[in-house]
């Protein structure tokens, strides 16, 4: 399954997609798993799998925490294969990664196991087309989504150079700012969303800051999908034990659901 | 932005314009005599450059070479690094920007960038793992003092990585008024280039004065590697000359075989850190390995990506020096010369040292003694145990 | 000798012999133009001299005269006191002699002597009071790092004054072999005109200086006194040019009024302390009183004889600088031109910005910024709490 | 009384004068006195107070602790006239002074003030002949002694013009170094002494480090009085209370004078 294959069903139904971002190994290896299930069971249409990494520079306090505790708890990289082995095949599952991880493994050879477990492709938040050359080799060679992305700052240049190495969707960094929850969207994320247009028919998913139905409903509007991470992490940060984080996480995923459908 | 498979941007595409205009700034301003004359000037009268060179008559006896060398802690600040933060501070008025933002380890770049902040009036906000905060607090003293705020960083080892990871964070939320005054050579292009560039006067100097006072040039030139840009700025001047060995002299921590070190290039993997392709000490899965130096301002799992390049190119050579060599470096040259140095520096100086042994009578070895060691008496107390009780 | 009724030499029979020597052997090698040449070169290679006129702009701008300032605090070992050291210590080794004691307050005075004792390959003794040793454990680091052993002096109130007492009974029984290296313009003749003469090159270089970068002189020298080596060593160049106003600006401690200072002569009466005449701080019967200052280099209850006579003749004016307002000028100096000088030369500053206010537009100021701030550091955080927990 | 009057005697009856030095003031200002009586008692030809400074820079460990605990106590300078008014008349008395506090006091008021109270005249240690102006003037007007220094290291001029400026005695300080008892006397002491009486016929005092009847001996058989300091500060600094101190005094004064005797 590919990112495409979540645009078809929800371009259909006319809404935006929502895409539900976790930590692999967070807050367990085997939670983790759950925690996917429950997002896909309660209405996410794309999972983004983080990958954690020891030195997360476009992610704020919560994810930080939680991939922190995912290697505390002994992560390993592989081990995201088994996750989307696991969850692989009612949506597309992509894996959010700094680049040096895949580096370590060997490009190539992320790509062949990553596609194996039936993954869709990867979100790389540190890695610019300009830099891409060997990960678009493989992605190709492997069939795989490849999500770079776009902000505020990039000229109309990088806009379409950028877009143009995207497979899947685009993700448009809402915010000049890291992850994490906020109490107010960006007015420059729909400024964003209408300059990438102008560039590409690939949906155009808006990340950064959203936690309610209402925000969703409210990106929704002009994005194709709705990416939330930090609120999703502090189901868990914020709860007392691992079931009462997947509890909060089936609430909230539903109102987000409900939000993206308004 | 590329030194062979080393250096490029690895960073948000957030941050791409940020370093476009930064490039294209620095470009130009280093074209434009008015912006160079005023560098020039600033080093000059308010950074106390050219820094001398200093032929070390009694350390020379005792080693059977001629010892060299460039004083860069007699500069303004205790240290190299006001020659980077001078250039980069000018450039950010050239860039109408208002701000500073830095990220410091034992506090030195930190206080650099809050003294040039303080000089040319820009806000100056300085991330410090928490844990540094603690160990240097005299030197967070000396930033706020200037002026600056000092921003304590309580994520990951609460070092200097994390200081740095904070910095770019806080960069992609402020950069359209903001610039990031890195530290060293390292970074996300067109940085490693542009704090060289800064740095480099150390080797320009060096060559020109050693060319003067010698009518030749140094057989070995030999520095210490943290990030590298002391060891940038005076081997760039060398990089062409085939006949001068250039030596990187990375820490060595507890011993090299220990594992406890921040012996990056010996003992690193090439990868991903903080926006460059380099040599990195990171584990089987990528992830950064947490370094040990007694030098805070050597502690750190990464390093220049040009550096990374000369070590491929076999151009210049890396080897680790220990706590323990490094130490005893620095007190042979305070009891010889009169000079207490930096310890990041008494790494090079012991590296340099040790070549010597193997090198013919009266070779000539410049060392850049990149920095003052008023820093580290702390640590010099802690090592040598020269408490006030000892001697009473 | 003498300068009106100041100076002269009241001590032990013991040492007259010592003192006539040193007299000879100094006037002699002022005179041997081998010596003067060594000493020159020693200074540009080793001491980083001469030191730069540095036009403080942002500073000019906010008092509305302009400031100048004489960066000592760039010298080898951050201090003019490395001038001082040099000249002695080749003066020993002329001598013949092998070996030099010092007095050390803070211990600025023990580290210059420890690090010419280090160069020139001597011997080295410093008496501390015992209790300076323990409030500056890490300049007694660098004297032990240097190679100098450090006496911590246990009698009286176990600070300079008796750090002083104890080196003068020490080089009785030693003079044969060992040369009284004084830290500053007192003691007996000829301490004071020795130690100004190898001070002097501070005011030799700013009025040439001066006039070449502005084409006038002066209108106002300021510096700060303690025992006053750096004010007599700017002052000296300026003694002849009668429209130069010379001012000395001493610690006022807590306060001129709380009795609580270390202001000599403007508080102190004329008496004979360690070996010369000069003004005191003294009680009724003529023991000495104990000064106070935030800063150590100050905090003595003596001055050069030198002084004396200039205040009693009225060539030069002498006025108290408290803690308070030397602080202030230490953090305006800090925030605006982002140096942190020693806390001693802030006085000065402090004072020639009092003096800014009584004087015309564009007057131009000269102060001597005579010591960086490093080792002032621990003063810094308890005076103005910059420690992390406020800030983190 | 002068100095003179004493080396009168002591020269008739051939020996060496033994001179007693204690701080006036200490242990406390009554003892002070009591101690120069139990000195003049058992021997003692010539007494030197010492007046209390807080900057001794000629003494040795037991005379400046013997100084700070009079001034720790209240000793004022004028408090020195007293010592010397009750003891005057039976011997010569001297006072040894810092000079500062003599200049605090002024010169010429000190030796009116001084010459009223019976005393005889004053060592110097810290005066050398050549700032001695004042002085000189003062003590002529007051039929003052003025007993200045001579060291090994002093040159054949220095020596002759010393000896020149002094009057009742010249003071041979033994060894280049502060006062303090030593276990052996000085090699250097016969050789200064020697050096120094071809200058003068006045008597030469040799000061710094006797502690017994033996060194006494020694030294008499050379100098014209032997000068003991330290050793009798050191009586009640050793002791446990005042009593004992004086017990100890009366022996040791004992000891020295039958050693001078010899």
């Amino acid at each position: 399954m590919h990112a495409a294959d979540a645009f078809a069903k929800t371009r259909a139904e006319e809404r935006a997609a929502l895409v539900g971002y976790l930590p692999a190994g967070y807050p367990t290896l085997a939670d983790s798993i759950k925690a996917v299930e429950i997002m896909i069971d309660h209405g996410a249409d794309i999972i983004e799998l983080g990958l954690p990494y020891s030195d997360p520079v476009m992610d704020g306090p919560a994810i930080q925490k939680a991939a922190d505790q995912a290697l505390a708890g002994g992560f390993r990289t592989r081990q995201v294969f088994e996750v989307t082995e696991a969850v692989a095949g009612r949506v597309p599952i992509l894996v959010m990664t700094y680049w040096n991880l895949v580096e370590r493994y060997g490009v190539e050879r992320f790509a062949r196991d990553f596609a194996a477990a039936g993954g869709a492709g990867l979100i790389t938040p540190d890695l610019i087309p300009d830099e891409a050359g060997e990960w678009i080799a493989a992605s190709d060679a492997h069939g795989l989504d490849r999500v770079f992305l776009v902000a505020p700052s990039s000229t109309e240049e990088r806009i379409a150079s950028t877009v143009a190495a995207c497979r899947g969707f685009v993700y448009a960094q809402s915010v000049m700012g890291v992850t994490g929850a906020r109490a107010a969207t960006s007015a420059a994320a729909p400024l964003l969303v209408e300059r990438t247009r102008k560039h590409t028919d690939l949906p155009i998913g808006v990340g950064l800051g959203v936690r309610s139905g209402d925000q969703a409903a409210e990106i929704g509007a002009y994005g194709d999908a709705v990416i939330v991470g930090s609120a999703i992490v502090n189901c868990y940060l914020e709860s007392d034990d691992i079931p009462a984080g997947h509890q909060k996480l089936a609430e909230l995923t539903a109102d987000l659901a409900e939000g993206v459908r308004r | 932005g590329h030194w062979g498979e080393f250096g490029g941007r690895f960073v948000p595409e957030a941050l791409i314009a940020a370093l476009d205009e930064l490039e294209a700034a620095h470009t130009a301003a280093l074209a434009d005599p008015a912006f160079t004359a005023e560098l020039d000037k600033l080093g000059r009268e308010y950074g106390n450059l050219p820094s001398p060179l200093y032929f070390a008559e009694r350390l020379s006896e005792e080693t059977g070479v001629e010892v060299w060398l460039k004083r860069e802690d007699l500069n303004h600040t205790g240290a190299h690094k006001i020659r980077n933060v001078l250039g980069q501070a000018l450039l950010t008025k050239r860039m109408g920007k208002t701000r500073i933002i830095a990220e410091t380890g034992a506090g030195q770049h930190g206080v650099a960038s809050a003294t040039a902040a303080a000089y040319f009036g820009l806000e100056c906000t300085v991330y410090m793992g928490e844990e540094d905060t603690r160990r240097q607090a005299l030197n967070v003293a000396r930033m706020r003092l200037l002026g600056a705020e000092v921003v304590p960083v309580t994520t990951g080892s609460r070092t200097l990585k994390d200081a740095m990871n904070e910095a770019l964070r806080e960069w992609v939320a402020s950069v359209d008024h903001t610039h990031y005054l890195i530290g060293s050579v390292g970074g996300p292009a067109p940085f490693p280039q542009l704090v060289r560039d800064y740095c480099r006067g150390i080797g320009d100097e060096a060559r020109a004065q050693f060319l003067e006072r010698t009518g030749s040039l140094p057989d070995v030139v030999a520095a210490c590697v943290g990030g590298g840009s002391n060891a940038m700025g005076i081997f760039t001047a060398f990089l062409d000359d085939a006949d001068v060995k250039l030596y990187g002299f990375e820490a060595g921590g507890d011993g090299y075989d220990t594992g406890r070190h921040a012996a990056t290039i010996t003992a690193g993997q090439i990868g991903v850190l903080h926006g460059a392709r380099t040599f990195v000490l990171q584990d089987e899965d990528g992830q950064t390995i947490e370094s040990h130096s007694i030098s805070a301002g050597l502690d750190y799992p990464g390093v220049g990506p040009e550096h990374a390049h000369l070590a491929a190119t076999g151009r210049a050579a890396y080897e680790p020096v220990d706590d323990a060599e490094a130490m005893a470096a620095l007190e042979k040259l305070a009891r010889t010369e009169g000079i207490i140095c930096a310890i990041e520096s008494a790494h090079g100086l012991a590296g340099a040292l040790r070549l010597a042994k193997g090198l013919k009578p009266g070779a000539r070895v410049l060392v850049n003694l990149s920095g003052r060691g008023d820093k580290d008496m702390g640590n010099v107390v802690e090592y040598f145990g020269f408490a006030n009780e000892k001697g009473a």
